[in-house]
């Protein structure tokens, strides 16, 4: 099974690569961009394990491993089942 | 000889680079600020070490599109000489005047210490006060050191003798525990195919006195000054 | 309407808020409510430590500024001044302890940027629980990792520090952070707010919602309950920094503006009174032009947001563009907020309406000051006996245990993290006792040292103090530095307890001694109190950094060996002192007894005389005993060896032997000279009446070490290097 | 509009941080996982942009800005609409 995992930055909380790309972008003239939010995304494998154990481990991981949930926030999807 | 050393927003060893220039080689040298669109007539320029615009995005990244660099690629592709220390090196692989690109230290650390580096390439202007096989002793200080190329891309890398200086021990032997960050080929130093680019990631500037612990910095320097004679 | 249950989230007191309510003439709004409560905070008013502070010495012919602003300044001749200071950030760290870090590196810094400095040095002294833990191991890398990235990326070096481990430091390490700058003596800049019509200036990051309370939380134990006081925690900008300290630097050099004060812990509100406090005035703001990250934010948390990489800036009115343009140039926005008034009030203005207005000095000096009840510690009766131990069964392992132990074991790990080279001022000598900085265009180089033993300070604040003093001192001998001025950050317990404030006191005293005894003036530093989780106080820990001078670089001395052959010669003497020592700590499990005495005078003395004789260059290497005893310190200077050459050395103290080994008895340094120049030194010392006494030589590939007769300890350099050296990599590498 | 963009590691370039993750969440038992990849994501907000532009313009600054297509790749999609 594949999964992907999506962290990123709590929305109050301060993002200053996304800033300084935001600036980046609009040097370059790409006046359009509002805004931009950089954060992490995992793609990870999962064997020998039933779908609604994933639906338990995931989250879990997320949460422990994979994002700082102090100031972080994660969402996550299913790629490829079984 | 007339060196210009850039400066772009979150440069820190820009100020280190003029020092060793100017007050311990007595060279001229000046700063370029990364908004003009002037060489201000240099013979050379140097890309300094730090982290530019934070190293957010990438290392070296939103450097690359600074105004500035515009004018170095064309002062590049003309034959004039460019070197790129670490954050530097980093920009022209960004700019693609260097092939290749770099990824996190194997450790996945920042690192900053002394290493031992071999000099594989003696003929280029960086490097002709040295002699082959010579073992510099200089420090790097990076987070993404670990230099990558697809399998072609090395191969051209070597076919045209591009690597300058690979990481060793103080032998002049490589090995995995020499090559620090895990660098392709142990590559500390390449230069393009022209032979008027360099990169290199360890830091020639903090090793020009014996104050720090080492002058086998000079020797990049000094093989510039003779070039140009 | 302000209630009680307000009054408690604000940690005021119901007496502070009549006070409160007496000064400013009316009953608060929540807006003023929130001001003060920050501002009274013990973390901004200093309120239980005041009257403490007050006995340390800040006298001195060459201070230009002691506490009271931003950092300290010192006078280090050719018109030039060391600007410093050192800051706790150890609450924030443990909450998030890569951002919570970094942010304290950030902090630092930019009390050195706004007094016109340009940093030059940063050096970290931290501590942390046992790392047998899996999450006293996160914070260490998490902190590591702040401090690195966030140092690294502005290009200032952390050129050194300490760690430490202790159990008291679990449920609350310490991230305490120096910092120091070189500025033209005639160049300072103040926190003023002179000149009724010039323009306030906000520069830097917009305003968050960020660590709102942070201040007060710093003022606060934590209980259980932490998980739901977690503030919005701040995130570091390197970047922003960078740029800010570019572009204030520009500023500076030009003669544009009046005061400028960085917004740190309580942002807008502790920068606009302590402006206007300073020069007299009145300040008038307008938050609707403040620069917001969020929206709908409302004054009571623009004025309470602790958003990083800010500043404030009271230009001339007609230089203003000037300034805005310098700024502009580093992609900064340099904006309006306000201007300087008569009156000595704060008037915050918000969608055309007043939501402040109170009078500055309620805010900044009518602060209640208290003097909290002390009173000696249950602890200390037994804790202070240690019963009779036994000497180890195989002092090799002993040692090779003590050398491995993280307190004493190499700190590589952390300071390759650390870019310790840029800005090409760090004399080359890893792992010295002081990190040397060389002052560009002058023959000179400044030392700086972090100390602080919190063992001692347990068993016996005044002595602990003392000695933070002394053995900061001693470091700085040892390459050849003289101290002129001191900074300290006193990481304690809750206040309110009588236990912990009388281990303030008392460490204060020690401290106060101390730096009597080498008459150096103390020019800043910090308290951090309230570090107890769940009820469990941390040890007392006060981290010295002293500041010393090198007249003359080239002349400075390591701690390594320089060759085999040379003279070991041992400066003071060995007593029955293992009381509070690592050896008891790691080999016997126990962290008792009563901590090694001083006496200063001898102690000036033995630091006279290897100052003395490093600038008669007599001697090849020079490092001081401290944890881990005289073996410790034998095997270090064989480390640093560039051969890592061996010794043999022969001790015939009648004391115990791990006593010889490992005790901690003060005042002691190990010097080699070369052959020829040993019985000079030998001279000169009786002369000087300093003991001195020859107990071996450098040499071969092996450390041995006999006392009287008997070969206790006898192991090859090599494999006490690996026990030494790779005891940390070990226990953070990657499977 | 808001827009996600995907960028990771190409297949070929070795990825040590998500192997550092990998060895991490095997350390903590999480046997199941067989392996783990992580990139960057970065969600842009863009004003003022017709859909037809959006469609050139986020494949270009990907390509020439928020990726290096030496080591790395890129996928994007449309999170919200105007
Ligand atoms: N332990 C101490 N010893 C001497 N001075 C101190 C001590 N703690 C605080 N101070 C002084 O009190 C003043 C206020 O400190 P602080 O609030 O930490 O300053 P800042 O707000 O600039 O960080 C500073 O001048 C500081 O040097
Ligand atoms: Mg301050």
């Amino acid at each position: 099974m594949k999964v992907r995992i999506l962290v990123s930055l709590k929305d109050s909380v301060l993002d200053p690569q996304g800033q300084t790309v935001k600036n980046a972008l609009h040097t370059l003239g790409y006046d359009s961009i509002k805004d931009v939010r950089q954060g992490k995304v995992f793609e990870i494998e999962l064997e020998g394990i039933s779908e609604e154990d994933a639906e338990r481990v995931v989250p879990e991981i997320s949460d422990k491993v994979l994002a700082n949930p102090i100031i972080e926030k994660f969402s996550w999807q299913i790629l490829e089942k079984d | 000889m007339k060196f210009g050393v850039v400066i772009f927003p979150g440069s820190n060893c820009d100020y280190d680079t003029l020092y060793a220039l100017k007050d311990v080689l007595q060279q001229k040298a000046i700063f370029l600020w990364h908004k003009e669109h002037n060489l201000k007539n240099v013979d050379c320029v140097i890309l300094p070490g730090g982290f530019s615009y934070g190293d957010y995005l990438r290392s070296g990244s939103i450097a690359a599109f600074s105004p500035l660099m515009q004018e170095i690629k064309e002062f590049a592709l003309k034959g004039g000489l460019v070197l790129g220390i670490c954050n530097g090196f980093q920009v022209l692989l960004e700019l693609e005047l260097l092939p290749g690109a770099m990824l996190r230290n194997k450790n996945l650390k920042f690192l900053c210490q002394f290493v031992h580096l071999r000099v594989e390439n003696e003929t280029t202007p960086f490097t002709s006060r040295a002699k082959k096989g010579q073992v510099l002793r200089i420090p790097i200080a990076h987070y993404d050191g670990n230099f990558f190329s697809p399998p072609d891309t090395i191969q051209e890398i070597k076919t045209n003798n591009q690597i300058v200086l690979r990481y060793s021990d103080d032998q002049g032997q490589l090995s995995e525990d020499a090559n620090v960050n895990g660098s392709l080929e142990s590559i500390a130093g390449l230069i393009n195919k022209a032979g008027n680019v360099m990169g290199m990631m360890p830091h020639p500037e903090r090793a020009s006195e014996t104050l720090l612990g080492s002058e086998d910095g000079r020797i990049i320097f000094e093989s510039m000054i003779k070039w140009k004679g | 309407m302000i209630d009680r249950k307000i009054l408690e989230e604000h940690n005021l007191t119901l007496d502070e808020y009549e006070k409160i309510v007496e000064l400013i003439g009316k009953e608060p709004n929540i807006t003023e409510l929130g001001i003060f409560s920050l501002m009274w905070s013990e973390h901004c008013s200093y309120k239980s430590s005041k009257v403490h502070l007050r006995h340390l010495p800040v006298k001195g012919k060459n201070v230009i500024q002691g506490p009271g602003e931003n950092a300290g300044i010192i006078d280090i001749g050719d018109g030039l001044a060391a600007v410093f200071k050192i800051e706790s950030h150890n609450h924030p760290s443990f909450i998030e302890p890569y951002q919570g870090a970094a942010t304290g590196v950030g902090g630092i810094l930019r009390d050195i940027f706004t007094m016109g400095a340009r940093p030059i040095v940063l050096q970290d002294s931290l501590r942390f629980g046992p790392l047998s833990s899996a999450k006293n191991k996160s914070v260490m890398e998490g902190v590591v990792a702040g401090i690195s990235g966030y140092g690294n990326s502005i290009g200032i070096p952390t050129v050194g520090g300490d760690v430490y481990f202790n159990d008291c430091y679990s449920l609350n390490p310490l991230v305490n952070v120096f910092a120091l700058g070189i500025v033209k003596k005639d160049r300072v800049f103040y926190a003023k707010a002179e000149g009724i019509g010039n323009l306030v200036l906000y520069v830097g990051a917009k305003t968050g919602r960020d660590g709102i309370h942070g201040a007060t939380m710093a003022s606060a134990e934590f209980g259980k309950d932490l998980e739901h006081k977690r503030p919005n925690v701040q995130v570091g900008d390197p970047f922003m920094e960078k740029l800010l300290l570019e572009a204030c630097l520009e500023v500076m050099a030009k003669d544009l503006i009046v005061g400028i004060q960085d917004m740190g812990a309580a942002g807008l509100t502790c920068s606009t009174t302590e402006m206007a406090s300073k020069s007299g005035t009145g300040i008038e703001i307008d938050l609707d032009r403040v620069p917001q990250r969020e929206e709908g934010m409302t004054p009571y948390e623009m004025m309470l947001s602790e958003s990083q990489e800010r500043m404030l800036i009271v230009a001339k009115k007609d230089k203003v563009k000037e300034v805005q343009e310098i700024f502009s140039n580093w992609d900064l926005d340099a904006v309006i907020i306000g201007q300087v008034t008569e009156g000595e009030r704060l008037k915050v203005e918000f969608g055309g309406k007043t939501v402040v207005d109170i009078p500055v000095n309620a805010v900044i000096d009518l602060c209640p000051v208290y003097e909290r009840e002390s009173k000696i510690p249950s602890y200390l009766e037994s804790a202070t006996q240690l019963e009779p131990l036994p000497q180890p069964e195989n002092f090799n392992q002993a040692f090779l245990k003590l050398l491995s132990s993280p307190t004493i074991a190499e700190k590589e790990w952390v300071r390759r993290q650390y870019d310790h080279m840029v800005q090409v001022n760090t004399a080359f000598l890893p792992g010295a006792d002081a990190s040397v900085i060389r002052i560009k265009d002058t023959n000179k180089a400044l030392a700086v040292t972090l100390d602080g033993s919190s063992l001692y300070t347990y068993l016996d604040p005044k002595t602990g103090g003392k000695i933070a003093v002394a053995e900061a001192c001693r470091n700085l001998a040892c390459v050849g530095a003289r101290p002129i001025g001191v900074t300290n950050c006193l990481n304690f317990g809750n206040p309110e307890k009588p236990e912990i404030m009388w281990q303030f006191q008392e460490t204060i005293h020690g401290i106060a001694e101390g730096c009597r005894a080498f008459d150096i003036p103390v020019t800043g530093g910090n308290v951090s109190f309230y570090n107890d989780t769940e009820g469990i106080s941390i040890h007392p820990t006060p981290v010295l950094g002293i500041v010393g001078m090198v007249d003359d670089v080239k002349l400075i001395t390591g701690p390594g060996f320089k060759e085999e052959g040379n003279i070991l010669i041992l400066l003071g003497e060995n007593k029955d002192e293992l009381g509070a020592s690592e050896y008891v700590k790691t080999i016997h499990q126990k962290e008792k007894g009563i901590p090694p005495q001083i006496d200063l005078e001898e102690e000036k003395r033995i630091q006279e005389f290897c100052l003395e004789i490093i600038s008669l260059e007599l001697i090849e290497s020079a490092h001081d005993v401290s944890e881990g005893g005289l073996a410790t310190c034998l095997a270090e200077s064989s480390f640093l060896s560039r051969e890592k050459t061996g010794l043999n050395a022969n001790l015939r103290d009648e004391i115990r032997a791990d006593a010889v080994l490992f005790g901690e008895t003060q005042s002691r340094i190990v010097i080699t000279s070369k052959g020829q120049n040993h019985q000079k030194i030998l001279d000169l010392a009786k002369d000087r009446k300093v003991k001195a006494a020859v107990i071996g030589k450098t040499g071969g590939e092996r450390i041995i070490i006999s006392h009287g007769d008997k070969k206790l300890i006898d192991v090859p350099v090599d494999e006490a290097l690996k026990a030494w050296r790779n005891a940390i990599p070990e226990i953070f590498a990657i499977k």
